[in-house]
């Protein structure tokens, strides 16, 4: 029941549809909510006390390295999907969201080290978040090479699933050791999870930015599974119809 | 809400951090505009190339 | 099962570069290192470590790289599977015979090299046992890491392996620096002992489902 | 004794054959034929359970693995490196008087030191059938065996499956080449 259900719901072909008709709208809606957030972040928030107005990247940084973590999850779950039911669209849009993911995880690490040289002194510290950060984008760009090293789609699909999902119980494990290598060493001169007590005027366009960025990632994600689904289906004829 | 710099030139420089704040700024929208530029352009191509491959075929 | 691992081992005895030439190439590693320092410094004990660690890691690699492809590419894979053992046993049949010919050398010299480079007071039982552990985990995660990237190179299949064997890793650091300051150390041993007790028997399915995923 | 129901497969959307169904029974010969690249080699993995179809499903009488079939496709599955009677041993193949005069018959036994790698494709060919004639599998299914033998060997192959069919056993083969012996065939092009 459940099975024919998503097999007549989740088709490629009806997704395709539903996601032509909103993508336009929903990538607008969500540019403009982010490019609203970043204003009000950079321009109408008061300057941070400590670091000045260089905490101003945090509206870009914070957002970005949720949604790259929660990227790999999406991606998971549609692998989980995949390799049960052997639904062919959790495969597509698990795929499409690799290079997304690879992009926004390039740049959280960016971000981070441009926000590292005013704050910290430097732009690259290995402590514990970074690196795991680093080895999640290494990651991202093994998952990309995977699948494209394979001829055959379904073979290729298959790995792709299985080493999602060997990465994805792979991500706590690495953050907890590293969090774990971390402290013999040297304890971070700042940590990102304690900031110092964020005030409200700040946090409403923190929350802002995170929750438009993410729209905006997902419609990014539709847009690229669109793609993916084009390229796959090619030879089915309601592609051809179009 | 209320806005926070005074003159054009606070906004840019932001004491001495407006270069690393407005850097970020433009990789993001470099990004953004990149990764949706790619895939819609690669969605029209794709499109035109079924479609002349499905006439040639038809004919 | 033991017929299969003695042939194992009889077609890598008989292919010398196969394991000669990684133990070869680590050993003139080990040359290099203190050429590269003055003659009267005397090693650091965390330095040392962490370079056999990563050598031995390098130089497995090297060694597994094409351990599956020969198989693969004459056709004899086919013909395991098609037997009327269990497929995974041919895999743990392979990773057993490496690990004697490759893994139980490396961890042996390592050890040799360390009683050479630095003075050892304590830690002499432990740290052949903790380069045997480590090794058998590498070699195992190598295995794994090359079966998914069969023929495309040992690039793919490390990109992989690497962030699964940062904890192994950040387990053996921990556990020389509590030695090396004198503290208990014997909880770290058992995690690696468990790490590797998990991965020896868990590993041949997993690779041995990689390799039929090839072999469709 | 094999009995093959609705069969399809296809790779990346690429239809390789479509609704087969076929039967094998005991002391038959069966031909697959079909143009390069038609599935040939596709169909026999999948009657080996190696690949799994995408649909239809295949009725056996006894499972494989049981030493009841044996399979040679395109590799031989010999090692290079290893000399003639090491990869004999490779292969479970005790050297007594019966199979020694097999190996005989092959030619083989003059080169039993020498090296896999210095063979010529023909001879590794006869070594990698060697294993297939000296089973007492019910079944043998074989990947263009006839590929790069001399005439010599293509008849002693002919007489071996001849022999084969006649004591009731079957034999599935895919070949170009045309065969003297009664045969069934299976045609994969459309």
């Amino acid at each position: 029941m459940l099975k024919k259900f998503f097999h007549q719901f989740a088709s490629p072909k009806s997704y395709f549809r539903i996601a032509t008709k909103i993508q336009n709208p929903f990538l607008l809606i969500f540019v403009l909510l982010y490019v609203f957030a970043l204003a009000w972040g950079l321009l109408f928030t008061p300057e941070d006390y400590i670091q000045g107005n260089s905490y101003r990247i945090i509206f870009m940084h914070v957002p970005a390295s949720f949604v790259s973590q929660i990227l790999f999850l999406i991606m998971a779950f549609c692998s989980v999907i995949f390799l049960v039911w052997r639904l062919k669209l959790s495969i597509y849009v698990a795929k499409s969201i690799a290079p997304i993911g690879a992009a926004v995880t390039f740049f959280a690490l960016f971000s981070g080290s441009i926000w590292g040289i005013p704050t910290w002194g430097t732009w690259w510290q290995w402590d514990a978040r970074i690196t795991s950060t680093l080895i999640l984008l290494i990651m991202y760009l093994g998952l990309i090479s995977l699948h494209s090293s394979f001829n055959n789609y379904e073979k290729a699909d298959r790995f792709f699933a299985i080493i999602v999902l060997a990465g994805v119980i792979n991500i706590p494990i690495i953050k907890k050791s590293v969090d774990w290598w971390s402290t013999l060493h040297q304890s971070a001169s700042i940590t990102l999870t304690d900031a110092p007590s964020i005030d409200p005027l700040m946090l409403a366009p923190l929350f802002l930015s995170i929750f438009s960025f993410f729209g905006l990632i997902m419609g990014i994600v539709i847009l690229s599974s669109r793609y993916e689904i084009l390229l796959r289906e090619q030879s089915k004829s309601w592609v051809k119809s179009l | 809400m209320k806005f926070y710099f005074e003159s054009i030139n606070e906004i840019f420089f932001m004491g001495g951090h407006g270069i690393y704040v407005w850097i970020v700024v433009i990789v993001l929208f470099t990004t953004l505009l990149l990764l949706i530029l790619n895939f819609a352009l690669r969605i029209n191509r794709l499109v035109k190339e079924i479609k002349t491959f499905s006439q040639i075929k038809d004919n | 099962m033991i017929r299969l691992f003695f042939k194992e081992l009889f077609k890598m005895v008989r292919q010398l570069r196969s394991w000669l030439g990684p133990l070869s190439v680590f050993v003139l590693i080990l040359v290099a290192f203190p050429l590269t320092q003055d003659i009267d410094t005397k090693f650091s004990h965390q330095t040392t470590f962490s370079f056999l660690w990563i050598i031995s890691l390098l130089v497995i690699m090297l060694s597994t790289e094409k351990v599956f492809l020969e198989d693969f590419d004459d056709g004899s894979m086919e013909q395991h599977l098609l037997k009327s053992y269990n497929f995974s046993d041919y895999v743990s049949a392979k990773v057993t015979s490496s690990f004697l010919l490759i893994g139980i050398p490396l961890s042996c010299m390592s050890w040799l090299f360390l009683q050479s480079a630095v003075a050892m007071t304590n830690l002499n039982l432990v740290s052949l046992l903790s380069f045997l552990l480590s090794n058998f985990i590498f070699i195992n995660f190598c295995f794994f890491g090359n079966a998914v990237s069969l023929k495309r190179g040992s690039l793919l299949g490390l990109l992989i392996i690497t962030p699964l064997l940062f904890p192994v890793l950040i387990i053996l650091g921990k556990m020389l620096s509590a030695a090396l300051l004198g503290l208990d150390y014997s909880n770290f041993l058992l995690l690696l002992l468990g790490c590797s007790l998990i991965s020896g028997p868990l590993m041949p399915f997993v690779i041995s489902y990689i390799l039929k995923i090839h072999l469709e | 004794m094999i009995k093959v129901n609705n069969l399809s497969f296809s790779v990346n959307n690429k239809k390789l054959f479509h609704n087969l169904s076929f039967a094998i029974s005991e002391g038959e010969l069966i031909r697959i034929s079909g143009s390069n690249g038609s599935g040939k080699t596709t169909l026999l993995k999948i009657m080996l359970g190696i690949t799994p179809p995408k649909k239809g499903f295949i009725e056996k009488e006894f499972s494989f693995g049981e030493k009841e079939f044996e399979f040679l496709g395109h590799k031989n599955g010999l090692k290079t490196y290893l000399s003639v009677k090491d990869n004999l041993y490779l292969m479970d193949l005790k050297l007594n008087d019966k199979n020694l005069k097999v190996l005989n018959d092959l030619s083989l036994l003059d080169l039993m030191s020498e090296t896999v790698g210095n063979l010529s494709y023909g001879q590794q060919k006869k070594l990698a059938l060697a294993r297939v004639i000296l089973s007492k599998a019910r079944l043998i299914l074989l990947d263009e065996p006839f590929v790069g033998l001399d005439d010599d060997s293509k008849k002693l192959l002919e007489k071996f499956l001849f022999n084969h069919i006649k004591t009731g056993k079957s034999a599935v083969i895919t070949s170009h080449i045309d065969i003297d012996l009664p045969y069934s065939e299976i045609c994969l092009d459309d």
